[in-house]
């Protein structure tokens, strides 16, 4: 198997004095989809906030261990976390648009880093909705307001938006949790296409879901890594009894 | 039939007598004015110039001043308010100390009676800052240049009475912007300032404008920051350099109400110019207020 | 039949001459009681007065507007009333008259402003204004 | 592995470590800004600094006149020691007290006025009225705060002056009274907006429980909200009494201003801003007189810059109160 995409080891987070994650060690590998599974308050949102350094932005809230992306430590303080943003996208639990236009909105990472010219832009946005499947339905809409989008579409607008800046990994924080069935089957089928070209983590409350999109998942409890491993197999037979515990719905 | 008990209904009776005593002042002040002094806006009264005697009107050059008196205020305040929240709200640690400090100083300025504004006006801009100017730029000069009472002094005083306005306002309309927003722009790439500039100061706009136009309005009736500072009584022109003194409808208010040649017969004049002046600074609350409304309730939508 | 009432005293603000005036030359330098109403104008002391049946004040004629002038007694026991030529008589106790002061050397506008100001239709401005011109010449 | 292990469209990714998306010029805009959040710290230091140096003097030039500030002094044509504000006098009288009882008088009365009707106001917004009410209440009551103080002062001269007048038959037209009816019109919202906030920030609970124990509304509303807001409705009343002292026109056109030693509501006053409102105009630079106004501005600074201490630390106490010690300041 070749190197992971992003490799984390002995990753910890405290807020304030409160730790809120142990030692966490993880691989995610390249167009591979890794779900991260666990109880609410297991440390899987922790986790996956660290990876893009989102924890620069919430005071009291420190970082030990290291993310190798690409070998390279994205943690070192002479690291720009803007730059690592740049990288590595994320799409949120609820759609969060900017209230601006539909095209301002996938252009907007593509404009803050300065990456395309004007005439290159509309062909990027395009690329980019096309990618969420969203294309079809607001093609020629792309002058109105983001809010006036269904919730579903909204979260794929967010997912475009990502995407536009062709990051090499895409974080996922229960990007469906806030949807309807319809919605929520149209970004899972997104997800797995998604899946192809890029490596995604993405953190789930749904076995079912994690099931459905992921190659491998990561079991979080107490703010520990208690397991991990190929998705089907992981979740049929899990090794530690957390894991069984969890899945048999004994607490969640 | 619903039975009231005493207390319930004493205390209704109690405070709602209150709202309609404060109502009705306003209501009665409001009115009052405006009865007396509405009929006397004349377009020759507003717009005329003025002739030899106060009483007469024309009260251009009046409203000319106050305008760009207001105008050179908001101009020096509001990108230093708008600054200072933004600091505040994005850039400072919540809990930080010399986040403290500044909004210690922010609250100290917005309860610094305005008098002592016009004290200091008088020290230090118009005798420092002026005196400053003069001894380096102006030293052949036989008399002062800048080193007086000028609409510069005046607005800058008023700038520096009117920051804590823009200031509130507008981390208040910052701190409504959801985290989520934040958050997204932040997950895309954006640099801190490309966060505060693309995304929260146009999520904020009206908010914004709602600190403005309240700081206008209430630099626009200051009187006590200005009388030492620049305000004239009588001249016949308005200002049309930042060091001349300029006349303002606050202050022509208190000399028509307390100095006019022939009291009886300002007294139209007085109405006429105090409704101007209740017009102008009202008129930007009442937008002031439904702008707010909007905001607060686009931000609960 | 008056009631005992208490007299109302109308003064100007201290940081008029007026006021300085008056101190210096009818209160003989002494205080004016605390009482005393501080109004910012002439015209203020006259609508005071003329709305309080027990005020009494004092103001520059200059602003007296539509008001009876009340004569004093001259050293000589005549009763005056202030006018151009009681007061640059000096025959009207209380006249004072009005200075211009410069700040700058002698010559150039300020000299032909001065010069001006003794001059026909500067002394019907004055006139004009409600202040007793100079005599011709003075 | 290499730092460029993946291509992307044909171009090498800088390594992590090299690129700097954000561009220097920010890094200095972000000082910039920082710097400009100080202009208000400078700016209340500066204003004291500059008030203060205007005063100053008054301690070592003229050291032996400044009892005189404040004790009461035997002056020729007094009939016995007294407190006398005549800074145009021969020879100048500067003793601060008859100005400072004359701030007290007004604004205490001011206070006594405004307080319970703001407060009575305060709670039927916040307790009783429908909402539809108070949506369009509050706001109007705010509007009241939009009235320049010129304007006020205007409509206490004239009208409550005139009001009064006919009402009692006064001795002296122009008032400590008349001020501070005009003067109670501007700490109104003051008072009442700060308070209401109080009252709204005492939890629903607190009123369920009282409810659910058998309390009628007015107990509920006297028993247990106003108490639980109680630090906060004190600083509302700190913070409008220092309004109504640092206020000026309408002192300054509606008291008399005569600088009268007594104790009665309806003898003329002198308050400590109409004083520097009415006399720094023509008073020269740098004289005893001079200094005496501007140190009266460093008091006037002094007294609002505590008061405001003062409702600040209520305001905190009340948040600390309603939400426990862990509540953010």
């Amino acid at each position: 198997m070749s190197d992971p995409k992003i490799d984390v080891r002995d990753l910890s987070v405290f807020y304030g004095k409160k730790q809120a994650l142990f030692d966490v060690g993880l691989a995610i590998r390249e167009r591979r989809v890794m779900a991260l599974i666990g109880p609410s308050g297991c440390g899987k949102r922790t986790f996956l906030r660290a990876l893009n350094r989102m924890h620069d932005l919430s005071e009291g809230a420190r970082v030990t261990g290291s993310i190798l992306l690409d070998g390279e430590d994205l943690l070192d303080e002479r690291v720009d976390p803007v730059e690592v943003r740049r990288r590595i996208g994320m799409v949120f639990q609820r759609p969060n648009p900017f209230p601006k236009s539909i095209f301002d909105n996938v252009a907007f990472g593509l404009r803050v880093a300065n990456l395309v010219t004007s005439a290159g832009l509309s062909d990027r946005v395009e690329e980019s909705l096309r990618a969420a499947a969203l294309w079809e339905e607001v093609k020629d809409r792309l002058d109105e307001s983001a809010m006036s989008l269904s919730g579903g579409q909204q979260q794929r607008l967010c997912i475009a938006r990502a995407v536009a800046v062709r990051p090499e990994v895409l974080l996922m924080d229960e990007p469906a949790s806030a949807l309807d069935p319809i919605a929520t089957e149209k970004i899972e089928e997104l997800i797995v296409e998604l899946g192809k070209k890029y490596a995604i983590v993405i953190v789930t409350h749904s076995m079912s879901e994690a099931a459905r999109v992921s190659d491998h998942v990561g079991f979080f409890y107490s703010g520990k890594l208690v397991e991990s491993g190929g998705t089907k197999q992981t979740l049929e037979s899990p090794k530690e009894k957390e894991t069984q515990a969890y899945l048999a719905g004994r607490f969640g | 039939m619903k039975r009231v008990s005493r207390g319930d209904w004493l205390l209704s009776a109690a405070t709602g007598a209150a709202v309609v005593l404060v109502l009705g002042s306003l209501v009665a002040i409001l009115g009052a004015i405006v009865v007396r002094g509405a009929p006397v806006l004349s377009p020759k009264f507003v717009f005329g110039s003025p002739g030899a005697d106060p009483a007469d009107g024309g009260l251009l050059p009046v409203i000319l001043g106050t305008v760009a008196c207001t105008l050179l205020m908001t101009v020096a305040c509001v990108p230093l308010g708008v600054t200072t929240a933004v600091w505040l709200s994005e850039y400072a640690p919540r809990t930080s100390t010399l986040a403290g400090i500044v909004r210690s100083a922010i609250r100290n300025l917005a309860a610094v009676p305005s008098i002592v504004f016009g004290l200091f006006g008088l020290g230090f801009f118009v005798l420092f800052v002026g005196g400053k100017i003069d001894s380096v730029f102006y030293a052949q000069a036989t008399g002062p240049v800048f080193a007086r009472p000028a609409i510069l002094w005046s607005s800058l005083t008023l700038a520096l009475l009117t920051l804590p306005v823009v200031v509130v306002t507008t981390e208040e309309a910052l701190r409504t912007i959801p985290r989520d927003v934040r958050e997204a722009a932040f997950a895309l790439g954006a640099t801190r300032l490309q966060v505060v500039w693309r995304v929260i100061l146009p999520h904020a706009k009206s908010g914004i404008w709602t600190g403005v136009i309240l700081a206008v309005s209430r630099g626009a009736g200051e009187v006590a920051p200005i009388l030492f500072t620049g305000v004239v009584g009588w001249q016949s022109r308005a200002p049309t350099d930042a060091r001349d003194g300029f006349m303002h409808l606050g202050n022509h208010v208190y000399l028509l109400a307390t100095q006019a040649p022939d009291v009886e017969r300002a007294q139209p004049a007085l109405y006429g110019t105090v409704v101007l002046l209740l017009l102008l600074t009202f008129s930007l609350n009442i937008a002031a207020v439904i702008l707010r409304h909007r905001s607060r309730a686009g931000a609960r939508a | 039949m008056v009631p005992d009432w208490p007299v109302v005293l109308y003064s100007r603000e201290n940081s008029s001459g007026t006021y300085a005036y008056f101190k210096e030359h009818v209160l003989k330098k002494a205080d004016f009681v605390a009482e005393a109403q501080s109004l910012p104008g002439t015209a203020a002391v006259m609508y005071a007065v003329s709305h309080d049946r027990y005020g009494i004040g004092y103001g520059g004629v200059s602003r007296g507007h539509g008001v009876r002038l009340v004569p004093l007694v001259s050293k000589t026991g005549m009763d005056v009333l202030p006018s151009a030529r009681s007061a640059s008589s000096g025959e009207y106790p209380l006249a004072r008259p009005l200075l211009v002061y410069r700040t700058t050397e002698r010559g150039g506008e300020v000299d032909a402003f001065v010069r001006w100001l003794g001059e026909r239709p500067a002394r019907a401005l004055a006139l004009e204004a409600g202040f007793f011109p100079l005599e011709e010449g003075t | 592995m290499t730092a460029l292990a993946r291509p992307v469209r044909g171009k090498p990714r800088p390594s992590l470590l090299g690129s700097t998306a954000t561009p220097r010029w920010e890094r200095i805009v972000e000082r910039l800004i920082a710097a400009v959040a100080f202009v208000s710290v400078a700016a209340v230091l500066s204003i004291l600094a500059f008030v203060a140096r205007e005063a100053a003097p008054l301690f070592w030039e003229g050291r032996e006149h400044l009892p005189d500030l404040i004790l009461p002094r035997q002056w020729a044509g007094y009939d016995a020691p007294a407190h006398v504000w005549q800074p145009v006098g021969f020879p100048p009288k500067h003793d601060v007290v008859p100005l400072l009882i004359g701030t007290l008088k007004i604004t205490g009365l001011a206070m006594l006025v405004a307080g319970p009707i703001a407060l009575l106001s305060a709670v039927y917004i916040a307790e009783l009225a429908p909402r539809r009410v108070r949506e369009v209440v509050k706001p109007a009551i705010e509007l009241f705060a939009g009235i320049p103080s010129v304007v006020l002062g205007f409509f206490s001269l004239v009208f409550i002056a005139h009001f009064l007048e006919r009402l009692f038959g006064l001795t002296y037209r122009l008032n400590a009274l008349v001020a501070a009816l005009g003067l109670a019109l501007t700490i109104i919202p003051v008072v009442f907006t700060v308070s209401e906030d109080a009252l709204r920030a005492v939890p629903k609970s607190l009123r369920e429980a009282s409810a659910a124990l058998g309390a009628r509304r007015w107990q509920t509303t006297l028993l247990v909200v106003v108490p639980a807001a109680l630090p906060g409705i004190a600083a509302a009343f700190v913070l409008g009494f220092g309004r109504a002292i640092g206020e000026t026109m309408i002192v300054l056109m509606a008291s008399g201003i005569a600088p009268v030693v007594d104790a009665s509501p309806v003898s003329s006053a002198r308050t400590v801003t109409a004083t520097i409102a009415a006399e720094l105009g023509e008073t020269a630079r740098g004289g005893e007189h001079w200094r005496v106004l501007f140190a009266l501005g460093v008091l006037l600074f002094l007294i609002t810059w505590a008061l405001d201490r003062m409702g600040a630390s209520a305001v905190a106490r009340l948040r600390r109160r309603l939400h426990g010690p862990e509540a953010e300041s």
